[in-house]
């Protein structure tokens, strides 16, 4: 019985993928493209990455809830986490060649999320990367020993994981009255999107290291 | 063919691999590799797709940064509860029997 | 459209900003600013209706763009409805949450920040016109969902909220390769630029996409036979969660499943899909209301119900599609009707039953004993939710089945009025099962507590709600009209 | 065939090999190291679809922090394996 299902399923998969790959290949010309579009408002845009454009102002909306969204699983993580065994949490100590090699890792790491942030405007880069090396160098000091994991955050700690959605929504509101949600006037469009990821990034940064020093980092 | 479209048929078999994987597997880990795989697959074929004749759309590529972020949120929750799960039962998989036959725990 | 401030972008604002200093004010606290923001929220609701009432469904480009470049709102009288149903239920709920967790404290610690952030996603799901930022917002649903479920911790409520996240990963997942089909056939995720390209004769790829759009959609609205996580999750979790997640999380799903069939994949719809969605509407009704029938916890005897309800709201689409305009009309005016008056009726029940286990101690239908004498208010909400529930007159629950009824005869599709009928029966019975116990006396050995008054007003105006929306829901339909090709 | 195309089908074969490896291999620890080792090939295909930003994003959050989040959670069942049922 077991057998014939895991037959069944995997069949099924199969088939699916069949017909994904035969659909694929009989794909009409493309009724909308977006490209172009990009390309003709990059101006206005306040950004030259395109990539940037679309995610921090075209398509801002969507970052914004995103961000919400890992938020929210850190939320979920923490409420979990606090259930968990009262094992006390504390740093190991870790290898000194590693905690060397952190203390050595971890400005630097700093320094290249800054550059990451700034390189966003017109290259490949922005805030979800920077934010990413920002959350490895606390992983790394997590991992040297060199920083304790989180029980619960502290009134700063939790002003620092709010701070990303609070200045994007800040700045959305702040469209309100010139026409709508997420308007950026053209003059300030750069200046705007560039404050938006700096918040950004470090929220990102503390949410990311977070969501691995509140559950995977709490008990050793 | 373009480039492009490979990567979105690759991206069709990892979707059935993952969902395969989903389904399939018992234990946990394996359940949460799957459905990252099973993501990445989606994610290439966006792409994939929308780059099929062979012009490069940022738009999809901004899509795909917004599903990563989304993806390791999910990860990071799921393996919360992974791990939850594994402190209350001893084990990393979902109990076999009927949900409306667990007992309740108060 | 000047007014100041402007309804839309504040629906979806408000709730993540009081969700965002929920979680900074610390552990357990914002449940009066919720409460505040909640009520808010209700006004610009109505402010919206009526703007909608006055002018007609509107659109909202964010940032300015417009789609297909930007991301475009689109409110019309069903989004509105959805709007409103949401507000209506949410504040209740929220006195409901703040006497409950101060009686019992499990789980209290986040509730509000999950609760807000659960709100925004559904607002902005409510009114998105552009497949991929649906995705985003059922992202952020679902996680919010699964967290609340699990706040309380213990085994079978992690064990419901793994399961709850693997089901809602899993549609999403679906529904987010169908998306990825759709832009890499035609170049757009927007649903004004998209449902004129459709046509019968669309691509595979897209009738590919459709269909995985759809059961991804169906699994998160746990659909028969997708209902396998439901039970334990809206059964496990806190009162006041399981209250929000049966009113209102399935309601967004299919919410979408209903917009996208009339909408966007309406050239694609046959009859022989919308029969198989009956059929799977039909056999949610029997298979819950009868497990529900059989169920010795009261609040999984209440979870089982919502499988059966959701039934309900799927036979519309038999009823809506190809067949002659009255019948369909009335058939999504049915179905709506039911999601709205199902919303306050399980929103009532469950805050009830919530009620009852803080009296009694214990989750066991076979110990309410003493219920009916110590909390008669309470016990009166429960039975008048369940009225709604079995549909008889005059309640909200009424008018939809009598909606759905029309649509059946008028379509020559008869069957479903069968199992309309005997879906009723079975309802009548749980409902009783629960009545007949609650008015025995106490058991040996059984206390029966009083509860705070907050916990049985707001199950009773939700109640109450249920049952005036069927006396006077002639202006939702008329609302639900606005924006519907007539 | 061109070069190119030699790298993308070889690049395609390594990414399905891994990732179905991945969700058979027996060992959970093996099967870390497999998605991880996927995560990186999807940063290298993303590379190759001009898609640089995602790959950055994919080699420091798809394989280097849910990496991080996954080896810490095996430890954490070895760990909880070796103890004695309670």
């Amino acid at each position: 019985m077991k057998a014939w299902l895991t037959a069944l399923t995997v069949l099924l998969c199969s088939g699916l993928a069949l017909a994904l790959g035969g659909a694929m290949l009989a794909l009409p010309e493309f009724a909308v493209r977006l490209p172009a579009q990009v390309t003709a408002n990059l101006d206005t845009s306040g950004v030259s990455h395109p990539v940037t454009a679309v995610l921090l102002n075209f398509r801002g909306y969507d970052t914004l809830l995103e961000v919400a969204v890992l938020l929210l699983a850190l939320l979920g993580v923490f409420a979990l986490s606090r259930h968990a065994d009262e094992h006390a949490p504390r740093a190991t100590p870790a290898h000194p060649v590693l905690q060397t090699l952190a203390r050595l890792l971890a400005p630097l790491m700093v320094l290249v999320a800054g550059y990451l942030l700034w390189v966003g405007a017109h290259a490949p880069g922005g805030a979800f990367q920077a934010g990413a090396v920002l959350a490895a160098a606390g992983v790394l000091l997590r991992l040297a020993g060199l920083l304790p994991a989180w029980a619960q955050p502290g009134r700063l700690l939790r002003g620092g994981l709010a701070l990303g959605l609070l200045v994007f929504l800040a700045v959305a509101v702040a469209g309100l009255p010139q026409g709508s949600l997420l308007h950026y006037p053209v003059s300030m469009a750069g200046a705007l999107i560039l404050l938006v990821e700096a918040g950004l990034t470090l929220s990102i940064g503390l949410t990311l290291a977070g969501l691995y020093l509140a559950s995977a980092g709490a008990k050793r | 063919m373009s480039a492009a479209l490979l990567y979105a048929l690759a991206g069709a078999a990892l979707f059935a691999i993952g969902l395969a994987g989903l389904l399939l597997q018992p234990h946990l880990l394996r359940k949460i590799l799957a459905f990252n795989i099973l993501g990445s697959g989606a994610f290439l074929i966006l792409v994939g797709l929308g780059q099929r004749d062979g012009i490069i759309d940022p738009v999809p590529q901004a899509m795909v940064l917004t599903g990563i972020v989304v993806a390791i949120a999910a990860t990071a929750l799921a393996l919360a509860l992974a791990r939850q799960l594994l402190d209350l039962t001893g084990q990393m998989r979902l109990p076999e029997d009927r949900p409306d036959t667990e007992p309740a725990d108060d | 459209m000047t007014d100041f401030p402007d309804p839309l972008p504040w629906l979806i604002v408000l709730p993540l900003l009081w969700g965002t200093l929920a979680f900074l004010l610390g552990p357990g606290r914002g449940g009066r600013l919720a409460i505040a923001a909640i009520a808010l929220q209700g006004v610009l609701a109505l402010q919206l209706a009526g703007q909608l009432l006055d002018d007609g469904s509107r659109v909202y480009a964010v940032g300015g763009w417009g789609a297909p470049l930007g991301i475009d709102l689109m409110a019309d009288g069903l989004a509105a409805v959805m709007l409103l149903l949401t507000q209506a239920v949410a504040l209740p709920l929220a006195v409901f949450a703040r006497g409950y967790f101060a009686a019992s404290p499990k789980g209290r610690e986040l509730f509000w920040p999950l609760t807000g952030f659960l709100l925004a996603a559904l607002n902005a799901l409510f009114v998105s016109a552009d497949l991929f930022n649906i995705y985003v917002t059922l992202e952020l649903l679902g996680l919010a969902a699964v967290g609340l479920v699990a706040i309380a911790g213990g085994r079978q409520p992690v064990t419901a909220a793994m399961r709850y996240l693997f089901a809602t990963l899993l549609g999403s997942g679906a529904y987010l390769l169908g998306v990825a089909l759709i832009y890499g056939s035609y170049g757009s995720v927007s649903l004004a630029v998209l449902t004129p390209l459709l046509t019968s004769e669309a691509p595979l790829a897209v009738t590919l996409a459709a269909a995985l759009i759809l059961t991804g959609l169906l699994l998160k609205t746990a659909l028969f036979p997708f209902h396998f996580w439901l039970p334990p999750a809206h059964g496990g979790a806190p009162a006041p969660v399981s209250a929000l997640l049966s009113a209102l999380v399935i309601k967004a799903s299919f919410y979408l499943v209903l917009r996208l069939w009339l909408e966007l994949f309406a050239p694609l719809a046959t009859v022989a899909a919308a029969q198989l969605i009956g059929a799977l509407g039909a056999a949610a009704i029997l298979w819950g209301s009868w497990l529900a029938l059989t169920q010795t916890r009261l609040k999984m005897l209440v979870a089982y119900s919502t499988v059966a309800q959701v039934g309900y709201l799927f036979l519309l689409f038999p009823l809506a599609t190809l067949v002659p305009l009255g019948a369909a009309d009335s058939a999504v005016q049915g179905g709506v009707m039911q999601a709205v008056a199902h919303g306050l009726a399980k929103a009532a029940m469950f805050a009830a039953a919530g009620s009852m286990i803080v009296a009694t101690g214990r989750d066991d239908i076979g110990r309410l004993g003493g219920v009916g004498a110590r909390l008669p208010l309470t016990l009166f909400s429960f039975g008048l939710a369940g009225v709604t529930l079995m549909g008889l007159p005059p309640s909200g629950g009424f008018s939809a089945k009598w909606l759905l009824l029309m649509a059946a005869l008028e379509s020559g599709q008869w069957w479903w009025v069968a199992v309309m009928i005997a879906g009723g029966l079975l309802t009548a019975a749980y409902v009783f099962k629960v009545l007949r116990r609650a008015f025995l006396p106490v058991a040996e050995g059984d206390r029966v507590t009083r509860v705070p008054r907050t916990l049985e007003f707001s199950a009773f105006a939700l109640a109450l709600a249920a049952i005036l929306l069927g006396l006077f829901g002639a202006p939702l339909l008329e609302l639900l009209a606005v924006g519907r090709a007539a | 065939m061109t070069p190119a195309l030699a790298f993308d089908l070889l690049l395609i074969a390594a990414l399905l090999w891994s990732a179905a490896r991945a969700l058979t291999i027996a060992d959970v620890f093996h099967a870390v190291v497999l998605f991880i080792v996927f995560g990186l090939l999807m940063a290298l295909a993303w590379a190759r679809l001009g898609a640089p930003d995602i790959a950055l994003a994919e080699a420091a959050i798809g394989a280097g922090l849910t990496g991080a989040l996954l080896l810490d959670a095996v430890g954490h069942l070895r760990a909880r394996q070796r103890e004695p049922e309670q």
